[in-house]
């Protein structure tokens, strides 16, 4: 028996979600009339934000950190358009970014015409790209998704990466190839030679791309994307191909991706192999999953804390991916919804006017939790220091403090940090969940 | 006579060995109510997936107002007028009630592959979608997941989606299975009135249903049709006695 | 809210940056080479090297000027392109005016484009990038410019004293020349080929190809084709897993003439060929380990080994680098004027404890110099590599190798 | 002719390495629907518990206990990871033993440092069984032979003599059934990806003394042995068998022939262009087989996914 009455089938979380909006009429009511105002909101904020961030953070290390994030965020929301919204799961993405950038290098080296036109299009150029090759590749791989999309996009893709080192003329080999972007036509007299110049055109383009995929998702194509990935068949017996809808999904998507790769272009001004490189699309996928899959503004979070632990943390540690990788797996195994998912998780309480009641019980837990894996990763990092580190080298630095990684002492406080920070942890942990329980509750006490 | 809403001739369909559907011949008249009825087994659900392209038949043809549907995909079929629900049901249950029948209605309205245009700024999808959610009593619902809706709202709501394009032939697949004697008499009440001045055909085992709503019945058995006739008739007729009284033996034992 | 955590994402990376720009008194080198991932043995090893260098040679010593010490900083560049150009937009923003790097051939061209760029536009934080170990001849002749310094030999000048082994050995009349399908190994096999012409008209080469790079799982194929066409050396510009995997089958499978090869010692692959890799492989390199040249060399090693136990001086140019960049800050009288320390590294003279001297060629900034040929074995080693019984002893030695050869660098000084 | 020969046994030899790890595989794939991508890296596990083993108590040791060790830590993935995963669905399912695969990557250069470890071919093994003028073949190559057989038949009696093997089988197609049967379905899951697992462990103990035993050896292999699943058709241990033999025939004849782009277009009747350096297809002219052996592999398994989705011996459509 398949068919069961929900009603007696739903699953812990979304029966809360239930007893939430019991009067539906209210909440449509508010959604209609804060509807320009509540989607507004957050793009006005985030562009004004964007706008200054460089008064707080001027060197040019910051911009160029916050030019990559930009970058992936693009390259993961337009990624999400196929995960996230067409359910199509790619091991080959990186491959249209990547052909979109080598085109916008090409075209920064094609002087006479590079030229005549200002830099700030130039990732135009890069989005027709990739379009243009997801046009080809679309055209056979979107006939079905699942397994079969996805093992074409991982084949795909390892010829195109193969492609890079073996058809020189396009992509340069190993060494890639590199072009010079200020020689384009001066924007209002902008010239690009300053980072804090190329950071105004990727976060104008980064804006917009992004403004543009989030309108893409309301769009008659964009809705039928969802239709198909959640239930193809009856959007056939809609009077949509699902076939179809992949296809525009996907052509869009490598539309996005290429502009990615134009910023790309435009930001390193140069272009290599690993930028098609399964490991690429493979960290896409990676920023994309961790970020939360299921709302639009989750590739944007997974690419802030993905650049940010890839750019930050490994100046800090050599086993960053390690931490990464643990990360990941822990974001699947216990929050499949991301880290999105975990932010939105509160939107209910929030919604309830209660999510005050959740401080104190989170400050309890999560502290003594952070404390106890701060612990974790000193005792990981001293291991580590411990077996790979030179014979007669036993300093280490962690945390601010120096010490000898061959005494007894440090293991001892920091295991003991683990423990009792992991142990407190696990006492409070009932009270969280109660007071998350309550807050999740309507009506009671408020 | 005018062309049939529906017409198929020769229909066959067999699985390996297995001949599932053994030649099929019937004609189904515009704004005709007809109802399909059998045995467990009998293959109502196999003919109804032929009809729609979801199998292709292994020989036969099916004609949709004169034209031939063979070599079409579902979604072909589904915008040249012809539109179904399903046995189980078959809806988007992430997407919000609302949601689930505004893209029934996108096709229809023209808006096609279209990404030039905003769903949300639509009027005409808005009220489209609204009318519909309050034909079928869902308005209150409108905001809900799909999901989240009771067994008999999920089939009222699949019913929506069904007609919401507009088509001129609706297919329904046991549109009442499962249900409470009060809901079927809801989802009764809800198929006379949307579908009315339409193409009906309906595989139903509800026999209560079946003679309040059909025109005209057709009995399958074993892949093929033994009665095609008016209610009254095909209840008098000695061979679909027999068959529903071999049926009912047989699974008594 | 995804601003709120865009917010405390950035203030959190300012913390980080901020944090390690603290002293300010050293002079500091940018290491940036692979420390993580699949390369990460040669650049931490690298690291140490550098690290030891500066201690060794200057710090130990009472420092620059005014007693200024020299820090190495590593840079995890994932032997990335893109990550190394952040990192060293890193590195400069925390005051560091030297970038050493050296592996991989494509990262130092990304590096040395975006060093150019990057002065051109900031007159005001120039740096210099200091090459030890990237090979690609284009980057001192087409693509040269005045920041780049490599202290390595390129791969033209290393096969110009292979060949000049080769061409004296009379038994070696078919040769095959094998390598990674990239700029380094077309490289390798175009200078082989015009060079074995130009030297030994007769020798025959039997086999010259390109096979994926860091792909290749099982080299048995290329073996076979190697022994079949009857070679009596093979010529391979191969390194890390790629020589371990080639020179492992062309010896299992039967072959027993010289593998002449730049990159088969250390890291690991020293010890793995251990026995069957005695009388076969050779390699071309600067610096002399076996015998030692020097007191001075034998110390060093020895106290590098007191420190690094595990570690091999796989990369003798490395000291080479730190002690010409301390001479030539000291000579400059500056340790933050880049123009005037690359004015006083061109042309410089330097004697090194290695044997010999290294000239730093002014027209396109390439460090002449005594290249050995050596073979892998275990007589008469004194340092062994990976702590196994297997060295490099030095068998021949080209004195100041290509000393006059030509140059397209065309040098724009500023 | 002779080159032949030793070709065939050289392919034979990939082929059947390849074979250990897609049987495994393409089982796990049939059973729970999951493409397991982390499969390659239990052949990594494979092969350092075997070096680590051997340096204690020699290498035929290391043979016997390291599959054992690694099947049990498959077992405690299925178990621990991927039944909690398995409810949220098939893509994150997938998207976990991605991580997995990453993770354990991570967990090796943590113990055992980035450098190649000297895993090698023991002793008694270690001498040229037989020349074919002038190309020896090693008797370990003979040896990786016989084990691969071996495995294959004993997989097979398994599958088709036993009443394990019958319960898996009837559980391939029909879990449910095999459910209410009274079979405790979830144990016989685990159990699969346990025996996938460690023969994908005992392809890495063989594979590692001639293959290199490195972080990397994962991610070279990785999804080699996708593409050979896919080729062979999911669920199909036969099909496995067909891909894996042809992925090792034909990358080891590519390699070892010199066939290049120039003479093949030549022979069907395009000529080559007269200025060729300054083309924009230079590259493409002159392709020889060697350099692109290794991705003959793709190509096939897209030409296959888009004509024959269901693969060379698949009864279904993934």
């Amino acid at each position: 028996m398949t068919v069961s009455d929900p009603k007696h089938d739903v699953p812990e979380g979304a029966r809360e979600q239930d007893q939430i909006t019991t009067d539906p009429a209210k909440a449509s009511e508010r959604m209609r009339a804060g509807s320009m105002t509540l989607t507004l909101a957050p793009w006005v904020i985030a562009t004004v934000v964007l706008v200054f961030l460089p008064m707080f953070f001027t060197n040019n290390s910051a911009l160029t950190i916050m030019n990559q994030m930009s970058i992936t965020i693009v390259f993961a929301l337009a990624y999400n358009m196929l995960l996230g919204q067409g359910g199509m799961l790619s091991f080959g993405h990186a491959v249209y970014a990547g052909v979109g950038g080598f085109a916008c290098m090409h075209i920064m080296n094609m002087s006479d015409f590079f030229e005549t036109i200002p830099l700030v299009i130039l990732p135009v150029f890069g989005g027709l790209f990739g379009m243009g090759l997801a046009m080809i590749v679309g055209s056979f791989s979107t006939r079905s998704a699942g397994t079969v999309f996805a093992m074409i996009s991982l084949g795909v893709g390892e010829l195109i990466a193969a492609c890079s080192v073996i058809i020189v003329a396009f992509f340069g080999g190993e060494e890639g190839i590199s072009g010079d972007r200020t020689y384009a036509q001066p924007f209002f007299g902008v010239e690009f030679l300053q980072q804090i110049e190329v950071y105004y055109l990727t976060i104008a383009w980064l804006v917009i791309s992004a403004a543009l995929m989030y309108l893409w998702s309301r769009t008659p194509v964009g809705r039928m994307a969802n239709a198909v990935r959640d239930n193809p068949e009856r959007a056939q017996f809609l009077g949509y191909s699902a076939r179809w809808v992949r296809y525009y999904s996907f052509i869009a998507s490598g539309f996005f991706a290429g502009v990615a790769g134009g910023l790309f272009a435009i930001n390193y001004e140069i272009l290599t192999e690993e930028n098609l490189n399964t490991a690429s699309s493979g960290v896409i996928l990676l920023v994309t999953f961790l970020g939360g899959v299921g709302f639009f503004f989750g590739p944007i979070i997974g690419a802030i804390a993905f650049t940010l632990l890839q750019t930050v943390l490994s100046l800090s540690t050599e086993l960053w991916a390690f931490y990464a990788g643990t990360l990941f797996v822990a974001t699947v195994m216990f929050f499949p919804g991301g880290l999105a998912g975990l932010i939105m998780m509160h939107v209910p309480a929030f919604k309830l006017g209660k999510a005050s009641g959740l401080v104190m019980p989170y400050i309890k837990t999560l502290l003594p939790a952070a404390i106890g894996l701060l612990g974790l990763a000193a005792l990981v990092e001293m291991t580590f220091h411990f077996r790979h580190a030179a014979t007669g080298d036993v300093e280490m630095t962690l945390f601010w403090t120096t010490f000898n990684s061959h005494e007894i002492l440090p293991w001892i406080i920091a295991g003991a940090v683990t423990v009792i920070g992991l142990g407190i942890a696990k006492t409070t942990a009932p009270a969280l969940k109660e007071a998350w329980n309550e807050a999740n509750t309507a009506g009671g006490a408020s | 006579m005018s062309t049939p809403a529906l017409e198929l001739t020769g229909l066959k369909k067999s699985f390996g060995k297995a001949e599932i559907i053994r030649g099929i011949d019937l004609s189904i008249g515009k704004a005709e109510r007809h109802a399909i009825i059998g045995p467990n087994g009998a293959g109502k659900s196999t003919l109804f997936n032929l009809i729609t392209a979801r199998f292709a038949p292994t020989a036969g043809t099916v004609k949709l107002h004169g034209e031939n549907l063979a070599g079409l995909e579902p979604f072909q079929i589904n915008r040249k007028g012809l539109s179904r629900s399903f046995q189980i049901t078959n809806i988007f249950p992430a997407m919000t009630v609302f949601e689930n029948v505004r893209c029934a209605l996108l096709w229809a309205q023209g808006y096609k592959y279209s990404f030039w245009h905003l769903v949300n700024s639509k009027r005409d999808l808005t009220e489209g979608a609204e009318a519909i959610l309050d034909q079928i009593n869902l308005l209150e619902r409108r905001n809900l997941p799909a999901g989240t809706l009771s067994y008999a709202e999920q089939r009222a709501l699949e019913i929506g989606i069904t007609i919401a394009g507009g088509a001129d032939v609706i297919m329904l697949d046991e549109p009442t299975a499962g249900m409470s004697n009060t809901e079927t008499d809801y989802i009764t009440d809800l198929i006379l009135k949307v579908t009315a001045g339409k193409t009906l055909i309906m595989v139903e085992h509800d026999m209560s249903v079946v003679f309040g709503l059909a025109d005209r019945i057709s009995v399958l058995v074993y892949g093929e049709i033994i009665a095609t006739g008016a209610p009254a008739d095909v209840r008098a007729d000695a061979r679909v006695q027999e068959a529903y009284l071999g049926a009912a033996l047989e699974a008594e034992h | 809210m995804k601003n709120i955590t865009k917010l405390g994402a950035v203030s959190a990376l300012s913390l980080v940056l901020g944090a390690s720009a603290a002293f300010a008194e050293n002079i500091k080198v940018a290491f940036i080479d692979p420390l993580s991932g699949p390369f990460a043995s040669t650049g931490t090893n690298g690291l140490h090297q550098f690290e030891f260098a500066a201690d060794y040679m200057v710090n130990e010593k009472g420092g620059l000027l005014d007693g200024q010490m020299m820090e190495v900083i590593g840079f995890d560049n994932k032997i990335s392109p893109k990550e190394s150009l952040i990192q060293l937009q890193v590195a400069i923003d925390q005051g560091v005016r030297f970038i050493v790097q050296g592996n991989s051939s494509g990262v130092a061209n990304a590096l040395t484009e975006a060093v150019d760029k990057h002065n051109r536009r900031n007159p005001d934080s120039r740096v210099l990038f200091l090459n030890y170990a990237a090979v690609d001849p284009a980057l001192t002749n087409d693509k040269c410019n005045f920041w780049h310094f490599r202290f390595d030999a390129n791969a033209d000048i290393k096969m110009d004293a292979l060949t000049d082994v080769i061409a004296e050995n009379d038994s070696i009349n078919k040769v095959y020349i094998i390598g990674q399908d990239y700029s380094f190994g077309k490289s390798v096999s175009a200078a082989a080929n015009k060079m074995l012409g130009e030297k030994r008209a007769d020798i025959e080469i039997v086999g010259d190809e390109l096979h994926p790079i860091g792909k290749v799982k099982d080299f048995t194929p290329y073996a076979r084709k190697i022994v079949a066409s009857g070679a009596d050396a093979v010529i391979t510009g191969n390194w890390g897993a790629d020589m371990l995997g080639l020179g492992k089958s062309i010896i299992e499978n039967g072959f027993t003439g010289p593998i002449y090869t730049y990159y088969a010692a250390g890291s690991g692959i020293t010890a793995a060929f251990g026995e069957s890799g005695k009388g076969i492989i050779r390699l071309v390199g600067e610096g002399q380990i076996n015998p030692p040249a020097s007191q001075e060399a034998s110390d060093y090693y020895n106290a590098y080994k007191a420190k690094y136990p595990d570690g091999n001086i796989d990369q003798s140019r490395i000291s080479n680098t730190i002690g010409m960049l301390a001479k030539a800050i000291s000579e400059a009288g500056t340790a933050d004027d880049v123009v005037a320390i690359a004015n006083a590294l061109e042309g410089m003279e330097y004697e090194t404890m290695w044997g010999g001297k290294v000239f730093m060629r002014p027209q396109d900034h390439q460090a002449i110099q005594d290249m050995h040929i050596n073979a892998h074995t275990n007589e008469g080693v004194t340092f062994t590599y990976d702590n196994s019984d297997y060295g490099v002893v030095t068998e021949s030695t080209v004195v100041m190798a290509s000393m006059d050869s030509p140059t397209t660098c065309e040098m724009k000084r500023p | 002719m002779d080159l032949i020969l030793v070709n065939l046994i050289d392919g034979l030899v990939t082929g059947l390495l390849l074979f250990m790890l897609s049987a495994g595989l393409t089982l796990i794939f049939s059973m729970m629907g999951v493409l397991n991508f982390a499969h390659a890296s239990f052949y990594m596990l494979g092969a350092y518990f075997a070096y680590q083993i051997s340096i204690a108590v020699g290498f035929w040791m290391g043979l016997l206990i390291a599959p054992l060790i690694v099947g049990v830590l498959g077992a405690g993935v299925e178990r621990y990871g991927l039944r909690r995963v398995h409810q949220y669905g098939h893509v994150p399912e997938l998207i976990f033993t991605f991580g997995l695969a990453l993770l354990i990557e991570e967990l090796v250069q943590f113990i055992w440092g980035k450098n190649q470890m000297p895993y090698s071919v023991p002793e008694v093994l270690n001498f040229t069984a037989f020349a074919i003028s002038g190309n020896s073949i090693p008797a370990y190559k003979i040896f990786m032979i016989f084990i691969s057989i071996a495995i294959f038949i004993g997989l097979l009696y398994v599958l088709t003599k036993t009443r394990v093997g019958m319960i898996i089988q009837a559980a391939l197609s029909y879990p449910r059934t095999v459910e209410a049967l009274g079979h405790n379905v979830p144990l016989i899951f685990m159990g699969v990806f346990g025996v996938g697992t460690a023969l994908a462990g005992l392809a890495g103990v063989i594979a590692g003394p001639v293959l290199g035993t490195f972080p990397g050896m994962a991610f070279v292999l990785g999804s080699i042995v996708f593409v050979t699943i896919v080729i062979g058709g999911l669920g199909s241990l036969w099909g496995a068998l067909v891909a894996s033999l042809l992925i090792g025939w034909i990358t080891t004849f590519a390699k070892s022939y010199n066939i290049e782009m120039e003479d093949l277009l030549n022979a069907i009747g395009i000529s080559t262009p007269e200025n060729l350096s300054d083309s924009v297809f230079r590259d493409f002219w002159s392709l020889t087989s060697p350099q692109i052996a290794d991705i003959l592999p793709y190509i096939l398994m897209v030409l296959i996914l888009i004509f024959r989705p269901a693969g060379l011996f698949g009864k279904r459509q993934s």
